[in-house]
C-alpha cells in the first residue's frame, strides 16, 4: 500500500472496491465500458463486473444522468459519469432541479443518493468548449455535496464516502490529474468528505485552493518558502457544504490569504471564499484578501495564451507578495 | 354524442370505481379552483378537468410494486394512486401536515408510500426520472413498472427523445403515457410537432405503441391493460391518450388562442358525463346511486378543505429542515 | 410620456420600437404569439408583426436557442425569450459553449448578435423548479452582455441597446415587477447598458443590489431614513460587464456597505460584488460588507417559508444596522 | 472488392476534381498525424481519414451564398469548402495566422469568407445553430441552404431531435448530413440506438430521406446533389453516409472496441483507392496522372506545413482580444 500509484489508478481502485461491496452500485456513462473510459478510468472494469454493472450510454447527458437520478431514488446506487463538465451543461436541469431539490420538495420522503463523477478544468490545449472550470455553479446549490479530490488519498476515499451519503454528490476530477502519482497514506485513501485539509503549515500567508491548482500552489508555497516566505496551502477538498473553520484558523493565524481559483475570476469560488473571509475575518486581515484566478476570456488553444489566460506558479507568488506588502 | 360504441365491458364493481375515480378527480379540483379564489391556494395550479378517463382508466391497473411519475396537472393521478384528498388538499394550502409538508405545493407532489414520484414542473423532467425507475425495478428483479404521464407538449423535448430511446435499448419496464391535449399552454400540437403522429415518433425508437380515445374510460382502460401488460413481460410501450382540458392552462391563461366553440364541442364529450349516461343506458348504475356517489365523493373533498383549513402551518424556523440529511 | 406605466407595457413598448424600427428583429419563444407570452408581455405584437416576426416555438430550450445563435450569425436580430430561468438550465450549452465563445474560437471572425430575455426569481409560492435566482452564473461567462432591469425606465430602454449590441446579451426580467408601474423619464426609457446608477443617493451606508431586489431596498432604505440613517442606494443595471466605479464611490463615501442578492448564499453573485470591495475598497471600509441573500435552501412552497427564506425589508435593515455596528 | 457498380457518370473534370479533394484531405490529416507526434499541433486532434468520400462528394455541391457547418472532425468539410491548407495548419500549430488566429485549434475551425461555421465540440452543438443559420437564409431571400455534418453518435442526443423537428415545422433550407460511421468514440450504433435506422428516425419529423455508401464518392455525390436540389426547393433533408474511420478516434484512443479485421475489412473499400482504380479501370485517368496530382497535393501539404511552422505566434499581451466588441 505504500507504493506509489497514479490518480487515475486510485480513481479506479475506488470504482473496483464500491462495485465489488455493493451490488446496488453501477457505474453509467458514456464510453465508460468498452473503451475504458475516456480518461481510462474504468479500464478493466466492463470485463470485471459485466454489462449490467458498466453502463456504457449512447450520447444523452440529460437522458442518462436523470436516469441516474431515478434509479438511485428506485434503489441503486449509480455513478453516473460525466465525461467533462463541458456536457454537464446538457445535465444541470436533472441535477439542480430534481437532484438536488427532491428532498426538500417531497418534504423529505425522497432522496437521490446519486453520485455524479466529472472531469474537469483547462490547461491541455483543448479551447473554449473543453476546458471550463465550473464546480462554483454545482457548489451555489442547496441539496448537492461537491468535492474536488487533488490527490491520490482523496481519489482513492471519496467515492466510497459519497455512495453512503444519502443525497447527491458530484466529483471534479481535474484533467490534469490523472495521471499525476502519490503514496497512499491509508489503504483505503482518504474517505472524509466534509473537510478541508491542511497540506502545508505556514505562518506567513495562507494560500487557498483545490482540485487542479493544488500542485500549483504548493510549487508556488515551495518557491516562497525559499525566497523565505512560509506559505500555508489549505486544500478545500469539499466546495459545498464549505468548511470555513479550517480556512479561518489559518487565515487568522498569518493574518493574509490568496485564493487560487482556475475558474474566471468574476462570479468564481473565489469570490465566495473573499466574500465569507470578509464576513468572517475581516479584522484578522492585515491586507485584502487576493484572488488568482483565470482571465475572463473563453479558454484559446494556443499554448502561450491558454497559460496566460491560467492561474500559474508565478501569478501564484506574485499575489503573495503582493498581500505581503512588499515585506517578502 | 354517442355514449361509447359498445358496453361496458367490465363487472359492475369495476365499472364503478373507474366513474367513482373520474368524479373524486372532477369534485377535488372544482374545490381547489373555489380555493385557489379564495387566495387558500397559491402559486400555480393546473387543473386537469376533462382529462379525467385517463388517470381513472391508467392509474388502478398498477399495483402497489410499481411507480407512478408525473407532472405539475398530477391532481388526478395522485388521487386515483391513493394518496388521501386530505394530504393534497393540505399541501396545496401549504400546510404542515401536507403530503410534502407545504414545501411542494400542488406542482410538486411526493409520496412514498404509493411510490409516486411527483409532481414535476418541468416539462420533460419526468421522463429521464421514470426511466431510471424501471432501470432501477428491472434490476431489482422486483416485479414493478413505471408509468410515467405527460403531455403532448413534452415531446418536442429533448428529454423524451433521449428517454425514449434509454428506454427501448435498457428494455426497462417503462410505460409512457401521453396525455395529448391538442395544446401545450397555447401553442396547438400542430404548430409545435412537423409531424403531429404522435405514435409514429414513439415507435422510431422501437417502442410498442397504442393510441385511444382519452375521453372514453372504457377505451383508455382496455387499451392501457393490453399495454402494461406488454411493459410488464418486458418491453416498454408508449401509450397515447386523446384528451382535452376543459379549463385555461393555469390560472392566469386568458385562452386567446382556441375558440369558445371548440372548447364546447370537446365539453360535449366529456368523459364523465357520457360515461355515466353509458352506465345508466346500460342499467349498470341509476341516477339514485349516481347522486348517493357524488355526495360520498363531494362528503370526501369537503373533508378535505377543512382538514387542509385547520392544518398547522410549518414554523419558519424549519426552513432549511430537508435540504440534506444532515441540515 | 408622462403617464405611468407597467414595466410588462414599457416591455411591449420595447418590442414594438424594436421590431418596427428593424426587419430584421423577430421575437422566438414559447407561446410569444398566439398565448400572448406567458407573462403577456408580446400580447398583441403577434397581430401586429405576424408569424414571420413572432415565432412560436415548441417545447424545445436548447433547440430554439440554439437556433437563436445561429439566426443571429446568419444576419438577423433575434430576441430568444426562455418563459423563465429556470428552463435555461436546458439551453446553456448553446448560451455558453456557442453564443458566449465563438466571438472568440473564430478569432474575431464571427459575431453573435443575439438578446435573450428570460423571466427570473421566486416570491409567487412557485416553489422549488420555478423559483432560481441564476442571473450570477451567466455572470461568470465571458463574452455574454447580462442585464437586469429594475425600472420602467430600463424595461423600455435596456431591449434596443441589447439589439444594437453586437454581441450576445442575456435581459433578467424578475418576475415580480411585471405588474409594478413607473414614469417613464424619457419617451425611449434608459439606453445606458453600461452603467450602475444611484438610486438613492446617502451617506451612511450604501446598500448595493439588482433587478427584483430593487423595490424592497428601496423600501428599506426608506426605513432606515425614517430611523435617522441615510442609506444610498445602487442598482447594478448591469451584471456583466461589472461598474464597480459607481459603487465604490458610494462605498467610499459611505465606509460601510450592504448587498442584497436574491440567489442562494454560497456563490451568489454578492459574492463577487463583496470580493471586490475587499479588493479595493478594503482600506476604505469601517466595517465588513454585508450579504442579505437567500437561504440555502430549494424555494418552498408555503408562504411563510417562501418569505424567510427570501431577502426581506427587515433583513436589510437589520444587516445595516449590524453593519453600522449599533451607531444607528 | 469491386470499384464501383457503374461507370463514373461525371465530365472528367469532377470525376478529377472529387479525386482531387479526396487526395488534399488524405494528405492533410497524414501530415496532422505526423504534425501531432512532433508536438507542433496538441490538444485533441481528430482524423477523418476513411470518410474522405463525404466531404468530397457533399461540399463542392455547396454554392458561395450556403454555409456550412461541421463538427471536432472538420478539417476535411474546411478544407474542400477552400479555406486555405496553410490558414488551417497555422490554427493548428496556434499560430497568429491560423484561420482563429490561434484560438480554436483544431476542433474549432472557422472560416467567415466561405461561410465555414466552424468546427464544434460539443456533440450535436452545431445542429440548431445550422437551423438557425437556415432560418435567417430564408428570411433574407437569399438562395443559400446550409449543410451541417454530423456524426451517428449525435443523433442520441436531444439537440438533434428538437433541431430536426424545428427544421422540419419552419420548413428551413438545411441539409443534414450524417456521416454513420459506426461508432461514436468506442460505442458502436447498435449500443447507442435502440433501433439503428437512422433514416427512420429523421423520418419521424418529416424530413426527407436518403442513405448512400460513404465510401464511394460517386455515390455520395449523386445521392447528395438530388437531396440538394431538394433542400434548395424548400424542404428540409436528412442524408446517412455509411462510412468508417479507420484511425483511432483521437489520438488517446487505445481502440478496445473493435477487432482489426473490422478495420482491415472497411480499409480493403478505402474510398480513395476505390475510387483511382475505378477511374483508371474506365480509363479516365492515368498511374502517371495520379502520380502527379499526388505531387501536386503533397507540395500544397508541406508548404502548409512550413508556412505553419514558419508562422507569428500571438503575443499573450493579445489575450484579451476578441471577448466582445468592445475588449
Ligand atoms: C422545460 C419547461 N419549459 C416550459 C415550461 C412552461 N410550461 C409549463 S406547462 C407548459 C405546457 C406543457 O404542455 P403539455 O406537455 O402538452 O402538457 P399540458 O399542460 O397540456 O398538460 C409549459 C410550456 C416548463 N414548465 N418547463
Ligand atoms: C455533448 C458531448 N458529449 C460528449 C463528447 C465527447 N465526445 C467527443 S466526440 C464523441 C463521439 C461522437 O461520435 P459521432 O457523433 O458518431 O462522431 P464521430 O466522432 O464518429 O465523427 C464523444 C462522445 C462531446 N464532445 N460532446
Ligand atoms: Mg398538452
Ligand atoms: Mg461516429
Amino acid at each position: 500500500m505504500s507504493a506509489r500509484q497514479t490518480y487515475r489508478d486510485a480513481l479506479r481502485e475506488a470504482h473496483r472496491s464500491a462495485l465489488g461491496g455493493d451490488p446496488r452500485v453501477l457505474l453509467i456513462g458514456e464510453d465508460v465500458g468498452r473503451y475504458g473510459g475516456s480518461y481510462a478510468v474504468s479500464r478493466g472494469l466492463l470485463d470485471e463486473f459485466g454489462p449490467d454493472r458498466i453502463v456504457d450510454a449512447p450520447l444523452s447527458e440529460l437522458g442518462f444522468v436523470g436516469a441516474g437520478v431515478g434509479a438511485a431514488l428506485g434503489g441503486l446506487r449509480p455513478i453516473v459519469e460525466i465525461m467533462t463538465v463541458n456536457f454537464s451543461l446538457l445535465a444541470l436541469d436533472p441535477i439542480v432541479n430534481t437532484a438536488a431539490s427532491l428532498r426538500h420538495m417531497s418534504g423529505g420522503q425522497f432522496h437521490v443518493p446519486l453520485v455524479i463523477r466529472m472531469a474537469t478544468g483547462a490547461g491541455r490545449q483543448l479551447a473554449a468548449q473543453h476546458s471550463h472550470s465550473l464546480e462554483g455553479w454545482y457548489a451555489h446549490v442547496p441539496g448537492l455535496r461537491v468535492l474536488a479530490p487533488a490527490t491520490v488519498d482523496d481519489a482513492r476515499g471519496m467515492l466510497g464516502a459519497a455512495l453512503d451519503d444519502p443525497d447527491p454528490v458530484v466529483i471534479f476530477e481535474h484533467a490534469q490529474l490523472y495521471n499525476v502519482d502519490g503514496t497512499l497514506t491509508a489503504p483505503g485513501g482518504d474517505p472524509d468528505i466534509a473537510h478541508a485539509r491542511v497540506r502545508r503549515p505556514g505562518g506567513d500567508v495562507t494560500l487557498v485552493t483545490w482540485g487542479g491548482m493544488l500542485p500549483r500552489t504548493l510549487a508556488a508555497a515551495a518557491e516562497l518558502a525559499e525566497a523565505g516566505v512560509d506559505a500555508a496551502v489549505v486544500d478545500l477538498r469539499v466546495l459545498r457544504p464549505l468548511d470555513m473553520a479550517t480556512v479561518y484558523e489559518s487565515v487568522r493565524r498569518t493574518r493574509r490569504a490568496v485564493l487560487v481559483d482556475e475558474s474566471w475570476r468574476s462570479g468564481g469560488f473565489a469570490a465566495e471564499l473573499s466574500a465569507r473571509l470578509m464576513e468572517c475575518a475581516f479584522y484578522d486581515l492585515d491586507a485584502p484578501v487576493e484572488r488568482v484566478a483565470t482571465a475572463e476570456v473563453p479558454i484559446p488553444y494556443a499554448r502561450q495564451l491558454e497559460e496566460a489566460a491560467l492561474p500559474q506558479v508565478a501569478s501564484i507568488v506574485a499575489a503573495a507578495r503582493r498581500c505581503l506588502g512588499g515585506s517578502a | 354524442m354517442p355514449v361509447g360504441r359498445y358496453p361496458v365491458p367490465f363487472d359492475r364493481d369495476v365499472a364503478v370505481e373507474l366513474l367513482r375515480q373520474m368524479l373524486r378527480i372532477r369534485r377535488f379540483e372544482e374545490a381547489c379552483a373555489e380555493q385557489y379564489g379564495l387566495g387558500n391556494i397559491r402559486g400555480f395550479l393546473h387543473l386537469y378537468i376533462g382529462q379525467e378517463a385517463v388517470a381513472a382508466g391508467v392509474v388502478p391497473l398498477l399495483g402497489p410494486e410499481d411507480s407512478l411519475v408525473a407532472t405539475y396537472r398530477e391532481h388526478g393521478h395522485a388521487l386515483v394512486r391513493g394518496v388521501a384528498a386530505r394530504s393534497l388538499m393540505a399541501e396545496m394550502f401549504g400546510r404542515a401536515t401536507g403530503c410534502c409538508r407545504g414545501r411542494g405545493g400542488s406542482m410538486h407532489l411526493f409520496d412514498a408510500a404509493t411510490r409516486f414520484y411527483g409532481g414535476n414542473a418541468i416539462v420533460g423532467g419526468g421522463l429521464p426520472l421514470a426511466v431510471g425507475l424501471a432501470l432501477a425495478a428491472k434490476r431489482s428483479g422486483r416485479a414493478g413498472i413505471v408509468a410515467c404521464f405527460f403531455g403532448e407538449g413534452a415531446m418536442a423535448e429533448g428529454a423524451f427523445h433521449e428517454s425514449a430511446n434509454l428506454a427501448a435499448l435498457w428494455r426497462v419496464p417503462a410505460l409512457f403515457v401521453c396525455e395529448n391535449n391538442r395544446y401545450a399552454m397555447g401553442t396547438a400540437l400542430e404548430r409545435s410537432q412537423a409531424r403531429t403522429d404522435l405514435c409514429g415518433h414513439a415507435a422510431a425508437y422501437g417502442l410498442s405503441t397504442r393510441s385511444a380515445d382519452g375521453m372514453d374510460v372504457v377505451a383508455v382502460r382496455e387499451t392501457a391493460e393490453a399495454a402494461v401488460t406488454e411493459v410488464r413481460a418486458g418491453t416498454p410501450c408508449f401509450l397515447e391518450l386523446q384528451t382535452y382540458r376543459f379549463r385555461a392552462h393555469s390560472m392566469f391563461d386568458p385562452e386567446l388562442y382556441r375558440e369558445r366553440a371548440e372548447v364546447e364541442a370537446w365539453r360535449a364529450r366529456g368523459p364523465l358525463h357520457t360515461y355515466t349516461d353509458r352506465l345508466k343506458a346500460q342499467g349498470l348504475y341509476g341516477e339514485a346511486e349516481f347522486l348517493a356517489l357524488d355526495a360520498e365523493v363531494a362528503a370526501e373533498v369537503r373533508a378535505a378543505v377543512a382538514y387542509a383549513a385547520s392544518a398547522p402551518t410549518e414554523p419558519a424556523t424549519e426552513l432549511l429542515r430537508d435540504v440534506t440529511v444532515a441540515a
